[in-house]
């Protein structure tokens, strides 16, 4: 187990995937600020986690997969959903329960899902998609079709049998899996070293599979990271372990009264902000300034407004579909 | 005698029983600092301390198997499962060992546990969050299944599930939580297993729910009244096991109607069982067959729409009974 | 035509269809070098290699969960859990992931994955080790349910099931793997799931069974005609999801009676859906509520007497036949 | 991460312990082969799953607990339970599913129980007892008694997220647990590499529990292992954890083929045999000579054979009995 840290500057990245990350983590952020006011006034209900605070996670990790690869990751998924690319028009549709949802209004914020994007979803079972994640993997292999699947989830996960199951088979049967495990420090209200007796890559690396931590809260780490654990996948060396330290600004979700944390703990956070990080370090290099920053806000705003938009024109789905997807048919093709 | 709502009404017991009994301890996810997913538990760490109420890791077959092993050591732990949709986790753990351990053992070892976990579909938690499994429970013999549907039963259920020497599965509908009710405050007041609660009394049809579907139960009665002149009985089972068949065969003897309802899917529910029964038991009586008004067999949708369709609703059990009388 | 076990029958099922799709491959405890505890898999191992029957770690929730993921990924897995009694540990996956994704994924998702599992009592493997739980999987909306009950219907409907877009649950009675029959060997030899079989014709009752206890059903129809003169129809559900009742309900109306017998507990058992779905559609047609032949409600015991007494027998059949006839 | 092993030379026990150690693998080791006989004839039915080759294992462990210790255990249990001192007529009546059995009958071979014995009882559904262990931790520390939990189990178990679950809990919670695991190198048919990914000392290590490996076939190693871990946890230091590395010298059960390992392992593994070794070393040490070794056999031999003889006179239960013990009444005191 190692730490790996980077600096901007030592990156071999270029401006243009720099800034796309910077867009890309302003995106996530107005989504889900936005999403946090729509559930206050009723258009979005259930369970909602939002994830702010964590962005780089989901940016700096998605960038590092190609179209074939695969995504499976927890309920806090609207991030990893938006980098992975999908129409944000009808991610927040579907936080609206409507037709044109990416789920078909039938999932909501937990259970997003769009196969053409090879994200197959989030999952509201703490820690139970690590096993389909290793599934994942066989197939990949038996029908040598060379995708990797990263499979995220948080720090709270790693306490679940399964946790423990998936790592084995996964290190057994060799599978490209790219384990990434956000810890955001809590799972709920219980902080991570109150619920695990370890480090998590300490245990992670006990199964035979390289496991590392990096600043969560700097995407080009956390890219970084990814890449070399994809390639891992790649190139047929199996599963890796990366752990992404970060922090979520919000409460676990919206109907947390967040009694166990001090705010001074989310403004120590906030003075590390991955965006602003990044913003900075792009400014300093004149990469970016003041007029494309604040172009970027506006694009942002336009996009997450035409989210909303599109949710609101779009039709609920008909109560005649109550039984419908319940079963493949062979006429469902 | 003093007004709280369900989930009140559930801290007090929990309290009361813990200050009576110091073997009594609560352990689950989130019970502590968070204050409980649906906060019953709220206040208790800040009183009874680290000791007595343990927040644990997410791991519920872990917990459960840890509160079974603290049982058998001498304590009566209470394991919080948050949500009954995450117990099939630790199902393995409450089916072969809480359930079988007295019966394995020929009687040396018992289990006390009192395992407490929301339940229930209602509030747009979409398929993996909205599961009502109360039947599944009650088919397992060793255990008891308690469902209570107002503030004062779930005060005198669950004090008196602490002093069981068995395991009971205690389900707190979540629509229930809010409800307000009048309850007892004293410290001795017990509700026995086994004793359905009449509701409301009347004569043509018995209509039986039991934890959340009491309501739609009630609220059809009211309608039937109002819009139809039929009288209805209705009967809130408050415990699947121990199950008082006895009340609901004289109400229907008496009434020759009898509908069911329940939150679960209605193929293969807990349903099936009361209607069986009844059809046993009071089958020369019988004017028309058992309904049951139940879930739709389909995953809960996130869509508001969808979910309600899918639920069962107080007009289900009104249009359930005025079929029965159209025949 | 050749006459076999229905062990047999299903690796020939497995064999056949592992020749046919490329894609198929089995996982399970010890299906490989140790040739399957029934010994169904014996040999496949040789013949298809290590890529493709894979001996696992015991982890039921995490092979499920991987053929879970397998199926995703355009495969299509058999995963083999030993016993259904250890299926508890994987139910989660099951019910949450395999049963729900088609419909919260709006159809993108579908898991063609076949899990199959040994089932049932009567070999004194006491109580953690002799469950029947056909019906409990019944439940679940998005799961098929198959139990065969002989060889031929074994192979049909195992090679049926991986010709499903969707996950079923194959349930093998222990007690039926040694029976033998005449099995067709044409590779294209399907059983359509929710097709009821009528084992034997008759018309004074209609006696219902599935898996395991068609046996029962079977021998206390042969007692009927033998000592009581009385003609019983013996039906053979074959699939509980989709459950085929127009066999059922056609049947009784003929008959005016209805026997319903099962391995697993009585109380909330899947007998009372199908008694409560004969009431429903057959009320008036009865001459007596359906009876239920079940395991008494405890705990299976090691003792072979005990365990004798807790389980249906086919004189348990004839006494509810004839008690029907009484009244 | 250490591996142990102690000569018989090193060792502080007396002759009179190692005598009582030799006699007690002895007894097992009869008791199993009659067992396996009974079984042939239908005594004995349901699943059996025999000690033979293991019994170092049992006797080292158990004698180094206290009275007020308990012990939860696999289905694999004979051993366990004679080693712990329940009488061999009750197991074995046990077996016969006789009334006198230690669980009445109703549990047969792989749930045996004497709870005036600490003996907790054999457990079929693998690593489901291991939380089991841990809550029983939490009683002791709670109520203070400063009983010490032994959870034995097998190789086949560590791949279960249960597993992973309990180890954690009791590093958190500080329980006084000693895992014990009898690593015989299979699960069934297959061989513990194939299931697992790590060594497993290795693994219960990384959740930062002392965690040894020791011969398994050396009753002296076991004792002397099992003793420190017993006394870590009394002094209130928390869990430990043993691999016993050892052999089955039967089929996993009574209807094992055995198609997964040759004769010739087999035959090297009896070559180390524990009993084999301890009367060796007894015999040069001068501490046992034939006539004595003799007169151990022709004990053994009786105590088995009462024990038959005892199951075969005991009744039946009552079919009456059926719905005992369902529920605990106030009443059954
Ligand atoms: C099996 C299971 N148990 C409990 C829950 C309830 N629950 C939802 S999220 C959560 C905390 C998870 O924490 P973590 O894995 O750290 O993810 P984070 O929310 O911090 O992103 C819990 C306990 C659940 N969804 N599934
Ligand atoms: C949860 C569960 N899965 C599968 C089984 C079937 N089974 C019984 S013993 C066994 C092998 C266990 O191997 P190990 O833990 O190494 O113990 P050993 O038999 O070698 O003593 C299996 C797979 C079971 N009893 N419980
Ligand atoms: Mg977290
Ligand atoms: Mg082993």
């Amino acid at each position: 187990m190692t730490t790996e840290t980077t600096s901007p500057a030592g990156t071999s990245l270029g401006a243009e995937q720099l800034g796309k990350f910077l867009y890309e983590m302003m995106l996530i952020r107005r989504f889900e600020e936005k999403c946090g006011e729509l559930y206050t006034k009723g258009k979005i209900r259930g369970f909602l986690h939002l994830y702010t605070g964590q962005e780089a996670c989901a940016v700096g990790s998605m960038a590092a997969l190609e179209e074939r690869d695969k995504i499976v990751t927890h309920y806090r998924d609207h991030g990893h959903a938006l980098a992975r690319g999908l129409d944000p028009d009808r991610v927040m549709a579907e936080l609206f329960g409507k037709a044109t949802g990416v789920s078909g209004g039938r999932g909501g914020s937990m259970h997003l899902y769009d196969v053409s994007k090879g994200f197959l979803g989030g999952y509201a079972i703490v820690a139970a998609h690590l096993p389909l994640a290793v599934g994942l993997g066989m197939a990949s292999n038996m029908k040598k079709e060379g995708f990797v699947t990263l499979c995220v989830f948080g720090d709270g996960s790693v306490g679940e049998g399964e946790f423990h199951e998936a790592l084995n088979l996964s290190v057994l049967w060799n599978t490209p899996t790219t384990f990434f495990c956000e810890n955001n420090l809590y799972g709920m209200g219980v902080p991570f070293h109150a619920s695990l007796s370890t480090d998590i890559p300490k245990l992670a690396a006990a199964y035979n599979m390289p496991a590392v931590s990096v600043d969560g809260m700097d995407v080009i780490a956390v890219h970084e990271a990814t890449r070399k654990a994809v390639e891992h996948a790649r190139s047929g060396k199996g599963p890796y372990f990366i752990e992404a330290m970060t922090y979520r600004y919000r409460g676990h979700s919206m109907s947390d009264p967040e009694l166990y944390r001090l705010k001074d703990e989310i403004e120590e956070y906030r003075q590390r902000d991955a965006i602003e990080r990044l913003k900075t370090h792009l400014m300093e290099a004149g990469q970016l300034d003041e007029a494309r920053y604040q172009e970027l806000i506006a694009r942002v705003e336009q996009v997450v407004d035409e989210a909303v938009e599109f949710s609101e024109q779009s039709p609920q789905p008909g109560i005649d579909t109550l039984y419908d997807h319940l079963y493949k048919e062979p006429s469902d093709g | 005698m003093a007004e709280m709502r369900m989930r009140e009404a559930l801290r007090e017991a929990l309290r009361e029983e813990m200050l009576r009994d110091e073997t009594i301890f609560l352990m689950g996810e989130d019970i502590g600092l968070y204050g409980g997913s649906y906060a019953v538990t709220k206040g208790l760490l800040e009183e009874f301390g680290e000791a007595r109420v343990i927040d644990t890791p997410i791991a519920e077959s872990g917990i459960v198997g840890a509160g079974i092993g603290a049982a058998m050591g001498g304590l009566r732990p209470m394991v919080e499962l948050m949500t009954i949709n995450f117990s099939f986790l630790a199902l393995d753990q409450i089916v072969n060992s809480a359930a079988k351990l007295y019966h394995m053992s020929n009687g040396q070892i018992n289990v006390p546990l009192v395992i407490r976990m929301a339940s229930g579909g209602g509030s747009q938690l979409a398929a993996t969050h909205s599961h009502s499994l109360e039947g599944l429970y009650a088919h397992f013999p060793g255990l008891k299944v308690v469902c209570p549907s107002n503030a004062a039963d779930a005060k005198g259920l669950l004090k008196r599930a602490f002093r069981d020497d068995n395991t009971v599965i205690f389900i707190e509908h979540t629509a229930n939580y809010a409800i307000k009710g009048e309850v007892p405050d004293d410290p001795d007041f017990l509700i026995e297993f086994g004793v359905a609660n009449i509701l409301r009394e009347g004569t043509d049809v018995t209509i039986v729910g039991y934890g959340g579907s009491v309501h739609q139960a009630t609220r059809a009665a009211t309608l039937l009244e109002e819009q139809e002149e039929i009288s209805a009985e209705v009967i809130d089972l408050r415990t699947l096991r121990p199950l008082d068949m006895d009340t609901v065969i004289a109400s229907v003897k008496k009434t020759n109607r009898c509908v069911i309802v329940e939150d679960a899917w209605r193929f293969g529910g807990f349903g099936g069982e009361l209607a069986a029964q009844v059809m046993e038991h009071a089958f020369d009586w019988l004017d028309a067959p058992v309904a049951r008004v139940a879930c739709k067999d389909v995953p809960l949708p996130y869509n508001r729409n969808l979910e309600f369709a899918a639920l069962p609703s107080e007009e289900d059990v009104v249009d359930a009974v005025l079929g029965m009388f159209k025949e």
